[in-house]
């Protein structure tokens, strides 16, 4: 499965929520205002289990537009929108946190 | 048609937003295609199963009325998450009473709630072909 | 692939509807199909025909109409809930016409259609994509 | 007292133009004046003269009209940001015509007004609360 | 000042900013999914020392709504729409934490 | 017309929504108004002033450029939130250099933007006579 996350984690409870519910076969697409999770910053041990074992991914297009791309921790894998479609291609259903 | 699961994520309270009023009118619709229809209610969403509701003061009419006529359309799999409720001091006993009586043992009325784990609403999720989240 | 797509916000306020398009259009540029856009909640915002940006930021009605998603038999597939726009004050001429309103506001590129058009789009599609807020 | 209020989203989506309304509505009730409300962000469509609710719902929009609230002028006082209108295809006749767009969908209770209309509120009133998502 | 808070502590991070920001003499009052912090659950200690100082409302018309008016914790004060006018005029200047 | 203290809060990220921008466009004409106003940034809305921001890939504008121009119209008090900054792994360094010149100190260029502590806001928003919330 994908998981897509849109809000940040400072704001709501989506990213907690999704990863509450996700399988160890699953990643994680944090797009829109999420990939302020995707930066090194006080939330960032959400995701650093997930991320150690390349599962976390965040919108290129979205870092760049909150001028944080230097921020991006470790091990989360940046993916432009053809890599969004190739997710959803490679992983089957879709859930999105939103 | 192909028969695929179909999985409604419910995450939001009731009122203060429409997205639980619009996600139960799908769920009606959903109802006549014959397609394999779970609910999942988590977080806030939880919320919209409480019995009690009385929206009357701000101005909105009650449906979550409209919960108790699913169970007539073999949409009986309503999985509530065990740690939203706790957290939020709620348990089943707060919950509407829901049910649908099942046609293979002799039309014995059963309860369409299952309080689950989220180790156990994960591998439901797991299981989904569709999920429309609300 | 199949790829549906449903949108949950309407354009401006929430971001969804711009990832929405851009995914739509990488979709395609893949060789893709979108099989179908459903626009739901505020979603049916989205299809405007009277919405004017400012002449320096994007037009995110004309961008999905410029898409040109449609089926086999030409129809739009950009299809608005009627039940979600008519609380909202989306109307194309038959439903203006049916409740007596004088104008309406859908552009050519949308289609008005019922509820059942999601499931369908969830059942004939590979992939069911959901964008909101 | 002389209130002011501010609407950030539209009808049926969030509840914050149900509960200004019930507000407002109690305001007058216990004497109070409301000087203006004003519509910005998605709020702006609260004031569309197209919203169909189902029956047996509230109708949002008539609501707010049925408040009569309008200055020593007898102008509306229940004003939509133009910037915030326009991208969201909420038009008067005036925009309309300026836009060459043939519709409009502006409420007569409602007028379109600049930002500067929000500022005045809060200069010429006692209070200005904020009603969002 | 009299703060409004119109959604779930659980859901957003409204609440949390609003007591970082509230001064000795300023009120609470909880409206629409705010309410749902008027309840007692695992969030109810972030109000609990405000509310028994008496400077915490919740809107009555949205605890019926949802079905939680048996649930509200003590010491919180119920106030219907005119009440709520009532806090405007008050307590000067309102701050919504929308 | 009275002079009035104006809050203008901004919580929220830019470009996940219209509230940074359509705040923004409010200031612009507050600065007509004569009024003093204030700008608080906390929580997500301290990425509203964050250097470098590209909007180009998903399809924006890059409105983050029209805060230098505030300093010209005397909008010069932004408050920015020391705790929402450090959560966030941010610093004064993130941010865009906004500044203004001191027509009563020889037209000196000083910053706009000031640091403060969650106590410091406490106050300041304690004088407010307008909030305006986005």
């Amino acid at each position: 499965m994908l998981h897509t996350v849109n809000k940040s984690s400072f704001e709501r409870n989506s990213l907690k929520s999704c990863l509450n519910a996700i399988d160890d076969t699953s990643v994680i697409l944090l797009i829109e205002d999420g990939v302020i999770s995707a930066a090194n910053n006080e939330n960032s041990s959400m995701l650093a289990g997930l991320a150690t074992e390349g599962r976390v991914f965040a919108l290129q297009e979205d870092v760049d537009a909150r001028g944080i791309s230097s921020k991006v921790a470790d091990n989360i894998k940046l993916v432009d929108y053809a890599g969004f479609v190739d997710l959803v291609e490679e992983y089957g259903t879709t859930v999105s946190w939103v | 048609m192909s028969t695929k699961k179909f999985m409604y994520l419910n995450r939001r309270a009731p009122y203060g937003s429409v997205y639980a009023l619009e996600s139960l009118e799908v769920v009606l619709i959903a109802a006549a295609f014959d397609q394999d229809v779970s609910l999942s209610f988590i977080d806030d969403g939880v919320y919209q199963l409480v019995e009690g509701q009385n929206p009357e003061g701000i101005g909105m009419k009650n449906f979550s009325k409209t919960f108790h006529a699913l169970g007539d359309y073999d949409i009986n799999q309503f999985y509530v998450s065990a740690e939203s409720l706790e957290e939020r001091g709620l348990s089943l006993d707060d919950l509407m009473p829901l049910v649908w009586e099942d046609e293979d043992d002799d039309w014995a009325e059963k309860p369409s709630i299952k309080v689950v784990s989220n180790v156990e609403l994960t591998k439901i999720l797991s299981e989904q072909d569709v999920c429309l989240s609300f | 692939m199949k790829i549906s797509i449903q949108i949950n916000e309407g354009p401006y306020q929430h971001q969804a509807s711009d990832t929405a398009y851009q995914f739509a259009k990488a979709a395609i540029a893949k060789g893709h199909e979108i099989f179908r856009v459903f626009f739901y909640h505020d979603g049916v915002d989205n299809a405007s025909r009277f919405t004017i940006p400012p002449q320096d930021d994007r037009n995110v009605v004309n961008n999905w109409a410029s898409l040109d998603i449609k089926n086999a038999e030409g129809e739009p597939e950009l299809v608005v809930c009627v039940a979600a726009a008519l609380r909202r004050g989306m109307l194309d001429e038959g439903e203006a016409g049916k409740n007596g309103i004088d104008g309406n506001n859908i552009h050519p590129a949308f289609r008005i259609s019922g509820l059942g058009q999601l499931i369908e789009a969830g059942i004939q599609s590979d992939r069911l994509v959901v964008f909101g807020d």
